[in-house]
């Protein structure tokens, strides 16, 4: 094991390279700023592709281009540079090309500001774009697991021939920590796309076209279902999540990213304590986990949503839950970033308002 | 005067637009407007086949792909 | 050891980044788990710049500091906006240089350093961090003096290399200052 | 009698008819695009960017690897095919609504980065696909279904003149602006795309080439008309010509 | 009453005219196209504002210009082309610039179909673009709806200071029928925008700004619940819905839209057949009309989801139910506009499970 | 002793202080701004964008109406606005990556449509805000963060001249590039300035003034050699001067 | 009147949208409910064009028509396309001239028009929409010929105004074809 | 020589950049090293005010709307 100090956005950056990306298009936005800063010295010396594009509508059709001609491709933006990028990601989605997007979020709405945030949640996991499409999206709570993540993202992405999104929030992307680059094993040697535009119709005695049309309304269905039959797959076979401490929990805090790792210490000083509290921590946004909420203990009767956006996890909780438990929200935007103490207050009074009742 | 060429018309895809007629020096194109082919349009047809020259006018001016242009071999 | 949290303020330029990127650097030869996180603006224009640094044998959940255990503090407005924050008995290292000592808390342990003097001796006001770097890890005896050395040489390489010697003196003038 | 072949039609097309209007130019435009790819020997190894216009299904028309592109990004995605897949030959094929309104900084971009790809750029003064609204190369005067007064000056401005414009940015290597209207400037803008393809192939940057198309449909004029009006009108706002030649450049330096 | 027949589109057209639009900024899509059309000649001779802009991304941000001066915008797309305006519409809601956005939607992903769809129910609802903000949404079910609701879409929007989204789909686009264009009464007059950037400060003695940007996360985070008061009241005051044949229901159907329109053959034949079938028809997408699911009556088992997207609706209905009523989903996608044979036989299917159970 | 004011700095300003880093020369051009618009009467009606740069608060600095525009789409926001108050002056302020990059498009279709606004556009050859990103002006062999070696002409072309592009446009009547490293060229600018917003109000089309301005922190040059460094590397790249003129076009008619 | 439904389908060209639009237009004049519904395509480029109608006494619910009524062919790729979906006993009216008799249900009341030669009889063949749509009006019944010239005469006006005549002439042959 | 005029310094604005002192024709401007202002810059000062012949130069230059010019009346 070596691990190294590195910066958030640094570390994903290398993370990418050894995941196998061939090219990287992007655009610069505060707080990912280092991700291309990062990548525009090292995919050159590793004689890669790197460009910086005219702008983030560029940049992710430039990805559609590379993706669509065979290669492992990413890019990163921050909030409302992710926003127009949803024509391109829809184009992607619709015409199954595969690619990895790093969001590092940040508050909005509009120009908003740029200290982290989570309020892209809608826009990640309901496709901001049109259509009925989906993103594997992921949310890693530290640099270990972002690194780990982006890595085999790559794999993903061309296993499902669909866009991932690696969901952070400027303070993963800003902070320093160790990590430990060779955890997980890069990337291994991959086969040509046989899909692929990649020029190559000549050896193959055949044409490949990418395409997102079908004027005929039944091609398109069939299109569609056949695009949903992959995404009922990734539901069965993607979820992931962490529990922690849910074996007699009373209260679950329902968390993600940067906001969980917040939590993780309420948790612990909260049992120090001995509340029996909780989490369940989404590691991906899409496939919400909602195995994660299978098999809870009996002991369970509310379940806490944290996070860093006015509620917008909360609608899947609430889907998933169909009135099981007690909902509650705590939020905080806009770019605060809360305390442990205030996921501690809030969680003290739910459960002394339930012991009360 | 014998023919230097001909041209052979793959009828049914022409869309009788008449783009190729004009450019013809010798003038030999129509329109038949005495019947459509399948697609409902009044397709080409040549007037005057010896006299085509093997040009390739019509044939570079066809918008469909409907003209092929053969030069006959002096034996 | 227990966590250690700390926050390093001062002006845009004062390089209270590297200070942290520094200490993050040491705890994670050493082993520990670190994290470092730095107060990150629109611009690189003046006004006050900080970051957090926190140690610990237990992974870190967050990096975000509220109440640090030691504070540096390198110019005077940096002191009114986090000095209220230092808990209680922790340790507040102040270049008293661009600090009034008057506005000083007393329930804090103090290491008062005149940094910016004490590197204008040195040869180069610049390295009034690296003084403020040195009092600091005497005070608070989380590394030894050779584990920052280490961290020195592998920053201060190529171009860099021959600002060692100079960071280094500032460093042990200001590990002496703390030990004073 | 013994005959050889000298004009094919469908050389590195495949066999669907096309679905333009009658008289559409696009279809020639087409056949010169696949007859200089198979000429050039680049049929197998191209790889071509449909983008949204009228032309949007020419990825089952042209006989090599499509990629179709949202409205006006046809040279980004191109830029990223190209990134990836350096020896081969990558084209776009964009109309002026996609080119010259929602797509102008992806292709003066492309341009300015030095993209070693080739575009070719039909403008027919007219949005086609979407039924005959106004475009940025309208002719002033001229009716359409968001200028239903004709175009003014006042209000919408005067046509903009792409490859003039690009002409400004140093890394568009070849530019230059033909017509389809006889087999003379058929043969014309045959050569001039061949040229784009070798600049392209030689890599001395971005190529571009402008064709003077027709929209019978949307103009509501018949298609042999069609072509008159584009040499009465459009031509003497559009210029033909070369407009930039890495070979001139290099005289030059 | 005088009724004229005209379609959609124009019908739409004219009624924002009527509803004191002073200017248009739009770019052209099919199935939208006679919105522009009809505006550049009809704006023109009122001597309004008519732009045809150079993309949709321009028109959304001359839109949030023109309407941060103090006019009344609307303007008008098709899904690629509102996904391409997530930005914006962000901007504008962060800003609370007022508009009227017309959504005429087509099947996706990509560039899709052009034929009718509900799939931007996600990017209408959930916001497409980046942070915690909310557009009041309806979705009007024939063109006399869609002209009242447009009339009355601008003093909405004015008096929250928010974007209105118009929902419709290809099918109310395209089609044509008679319309009363003065069953409801025209907008009136209006009084001068005081916050407005409208160059007036001189007059004022202050000038005004308009921004999104809030660099303090805590000023942003105000911000931000600010705006949720403002949802919050639209959420208590807008819901707006009908409920038809609810009252001794077994099934419910909910639809919006042309859905809800062909459900209403279906419901309409299945009485007929004595069949207890009603339907919610949501005529606010957001706020979704909760209230519309409250005191059913106890006859009720099954909610059946009926829309032409894969169950985008169909989250809300579940946010909303909370494990109360079975659930079900009829979706067509990508185009096919489904038969009322379609959703009579899904419901008998429904039906006679739940009596041999 | 009696005195008169013969300078008199925040005209036209709040009294706010400016964020900008010591020696930036954005502050120059604001002071420009606010003079020219109080002195031609126009600041209590006048509208301003503030587009997405180092510029982006200038909200607060600019003493009339201000909307604050998406990263490069200033020239629409302009548009919207004008459009609904036609008599009122309307203008955008811009920076180099805002303009030349992301909405290249949008500055040249108002340009192309020949709204009548007026755009400040600050050509510093860089991304300030950012933290120092390649701009599409940013010269060859110029390091930045994202060309850590230097911009090197293959695969990231050669800088854009923007009033030269936009000078190709017809509906761009105004268009000139001045400097502000002396007094003597402070001067210029501003008569520059003048004019452009005479050009406006006079209702002959789109203005720009191009800046050659500085960024001290993200070049790493101290403020004054700042200045010494853009007339040595930017201005012979940047030819300073007028690019087109609507009294010139006049006479030329 | 109890519901009808219609669709009228042909080339590009042949008009039959229109054919559609002044029926909707005449139903509205009489005060029902009606609605029209054209199958729109991305071009203009031939192929077939077909538009459905529905008229009836209570609002319409859906105006996309899956079992017509009635059905105006106007040439043969249409009747291949919307034969199938006629009605039992349904009305079928046919242009003779483009369509092959032999490929005729029989399940179904056939009104035959040689509406092209009729045009050309009246001379020009763009008028033959409005043969077939008097072979309609006069075969179901539901309009008078009143109503549709008043709708006629609503449509041509400016420059068409010189068509009213011949479009007239055309819809009373047709009416005229489907009485005998 | 006496004053022509003079420059008001609003010294707690000014950021030390030295842009103002270049220009000034008598070479009368220099930045105070010995202190900083509130902001923490070593700010302007004038070395000789009896030069300055109220030309603003200086203040044309001057990023930060620090200085005010005003030109002495001759009584
Ligand atoms: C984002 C987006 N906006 C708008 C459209 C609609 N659209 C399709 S083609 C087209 C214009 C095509 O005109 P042009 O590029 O000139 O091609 P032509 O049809 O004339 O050959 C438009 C606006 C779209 N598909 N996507
Ligand atoms: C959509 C979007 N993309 C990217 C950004 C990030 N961004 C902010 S300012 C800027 C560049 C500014 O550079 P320039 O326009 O040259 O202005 P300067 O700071 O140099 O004055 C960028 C890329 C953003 N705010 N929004
Ligand atoms: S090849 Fe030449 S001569 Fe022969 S038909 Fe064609 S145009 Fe006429
Ligand atoms: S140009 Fe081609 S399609 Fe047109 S009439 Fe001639 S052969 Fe037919
Ligand atoms: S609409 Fe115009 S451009 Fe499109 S195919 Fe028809 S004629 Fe050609
Ligand atoms: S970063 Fe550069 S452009 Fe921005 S304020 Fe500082 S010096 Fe000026
Ligand atoms: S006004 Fe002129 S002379 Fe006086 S200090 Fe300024 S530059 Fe010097
Ligand atoms: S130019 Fe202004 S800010 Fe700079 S030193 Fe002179 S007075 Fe101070
Ligand atoms: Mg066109
Ligand atoms: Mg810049």
């Amino acid at each position: 094991m070596s691990r190294v100090l590195m910066k958030g956005n640094e570390a994903m950056a290398l993370a990418a390279i050894k995941g196998g990306c061939d090219a990287f298009f992007g655009y610069p936005i505060t707080p990912q700023n280092e991700i291309p800063e990062y990548l525009s010295e090292h995919m050159a010396k590793e004689d890669r592709v790197f460009v910086q594009a005219e702008s983030e509508v560029a940049a992710i059709n430039m990805v559609y281009g590379a993706g669509g001609a065979g290669a492992r491709v990413l890019t990163s933006s921050s909030s409302p540079g992710i926003a127009l990028k949803q024509e391109g990601i829809s184009y992607l989605a619709g015409s199954e090309v595969p690619c990895v997007i790093i969001n590092v979020m940040r508050g909005g709405p509009g120009l908003g500001g740029i200290q982290p945030s989570q309020a892209d949640y809608n826009q990640i996991t309901r496709g901001g774009g049109n259509g009925d499409y989906h993103l594997l999206s992921y949310a890693p709570e530290n640099l270990q697991e972002a690194v780990d993540l982006i890595k085999q993202s790559f794999d993903k992405a061309d296993a499902y021939r669909n866009p991932v999104m690696i969901a952070v929030d400027g303070l993963l992307g800003q902070m320093m920590e160790p990590v430990d680059l060779e955890r997980t094993p890069d990337s291994k040697q991959r086969e040509r796309k046989e899909w692929a535009t990649d020029g190559d119709a000549g050896r193959r005695g055949k044409a490949n076209t990418i395409v997102s049309l079908h004027l005929d309304p039944n091609k398109l269905e069939e299109h569609n279902l056949a695009l949903k039959e992959k995404y009922d797959r990734m539901v069965e076979n993607e979820q992931r999540y962490e529990r922690l401490e849910t074996e007699d929990a009373e209260l679950v805090f329902i968390a993600y990213g940067s906001t969980a790792r917040i939590a993780r210490s309420a948790v612990e000083s909260l049992r120090e304590e001995g509340y029996k509290v909780g989490m369940i921590r989404p590691i991906t946004l899409w496939p919400f986990p909602e195995n994660a909420f299978k098999k809870l203990p009996d002991t369970v009767h509310t379940l806490l949503t944290l996070e860093m956006s006015l509620g917008q996890m909360h609608q899947d909780v609430k889907i998933v839950n169909q009135g099981r438990y007690h909902l509650d929200l705590y939020a905080r935007t806009g770019g605060v970033v809360p305390e442990p103490e205030e996921f501690i207050e809030k969680a003290k009074a739910i459960l002394k308002k339930e012991d009360a009742a | 005067m014998a023919a230097k060429g001909r041209i052979l018309i793959e009828e049914d895809r022409c869309k009788g637009c008449g783009l190729c007629i004009e450019p013809c020096p010798v003038d030999i194109l129509a329109l038949d407007e005495s019947r459509t082919n399948k697609k409902g349009y009044t397709p080409l047809y040549v007037t005057d086949p010896e006299q085509c020259i093997a040009c390739s006018f019509c044939a570079m001016m066809c918008p469909d792909n409907v003209i092929t242009v053969e030069r006959f071999k002096k034996a | 050891m227990t966590e250690e949290k700390v926050i390093i303020a001062g002006f845009g330029g004062q390089g209270v980044m590297l200070m942290g990127q520094l200490l993050a650097q040491a705890a994670t030869h050493e082993g520990m788990h670190t994290t470092w996180f730095p107060s990150y603006g629109p611009e690189t224009r003046g006004g006050t710049a900080n970051c957090s640094v926190v140690f610990d044998n237990h992974p870190i959940n967050s990096p975000v500091v509220s109440v640090p255990d030691s504070l540096l503090i390198l110019n005077h407005p940096s002191l009114a906006k986090f000095q209220g924050k230092l808990k209680e008995g922790g340790v507040l290292v102040v270049n008293t240089s661009l600090v009034e000592e008057k506005d000083l808390r007393d329930d804090v342990r103090i290491i008062k350093v005149d940094a910016n003097q004490k590197a204008l001796e040195i040869g180069n006001l610049k390295v009034a961090n690296m003084v403020m770097l040195g009092a600091y890890v005497k005070a608070s005896g989380i590394f030894s003096r050779e584990s920052l050395l280490k961290v020195f040489k592998e920053r201060f390489t190529g171009e860099k290399q021959k600002l060692l010697e100079m960071n280094t003196r500032a460093f042990d003038a200001g590990m002496e200052l703390a030990a004073d | 009698m013994n005959s050889d072949t000298v004009y094919r039609p469908k050389q590195g097309l495949t066999d669907r008819e096309f679905h333009y209007c009658p008289g559409c130019t696009h279809g020639i435009i087409h056949k010169l695009v696949g007859e200089v790819l198979t000429e050039q020997g680049l049929i197998g190894e191209a790889i071509g960017v449909a983008s949204v216009g009228c032309s949007v299904l020419n990825y089952v028309y042209f006989d090599c690897d499509m990629q179709q592109a949202a409205h006006g990004r046809a040279p980004a995605v191109a830029t990223g095919i190209k990134r990836v897949r350096e020896n081969h030959a990558v084209f776009t094929y964009q109309g002026d609504g996609d080119l010259a309104s929602i797509g102008l900084a992806e292709a003066v971009h492309a341009a300015h980065r030095g993209e070693n790809i080739t575009v070719i750029f039909v403008n027919n003064a007219i949005y086609g696909m979407t039924g005959g609204q106004m475009a940025p190369t309208t002719l002033i005067g001229q009716k359409t279904t968001t200028s239903p007064f004709g175009r003014e000056k006042e209000g919408t401005g005067e046509p903009l003149r792409v490859s003039e414009l690009l002409a400004t940015v140093p890394g568009a290597a070849y530019l230059e602006r033909v017509s389809v209207h006889d087999p003379k400037h058929v043969r014309k803008a045959k050569k001039a795309l061949e040229k784009a393809f070798d600049t392209q192939m030689k890599g001395k940057g971005f190529s571009l080439v402008e064709f003077i198309s027709t929209c019978p449909v949307n103009w509501g004029i018949q298609p042999r008309e069609s072509l008159d009006w584009a040499v009465e009108n459009m031509i003497p706002y559009y210029p033909l010509g070369v407009f930039k030649d890495p070979e001139k450049e290099e005289e030059d330096d």
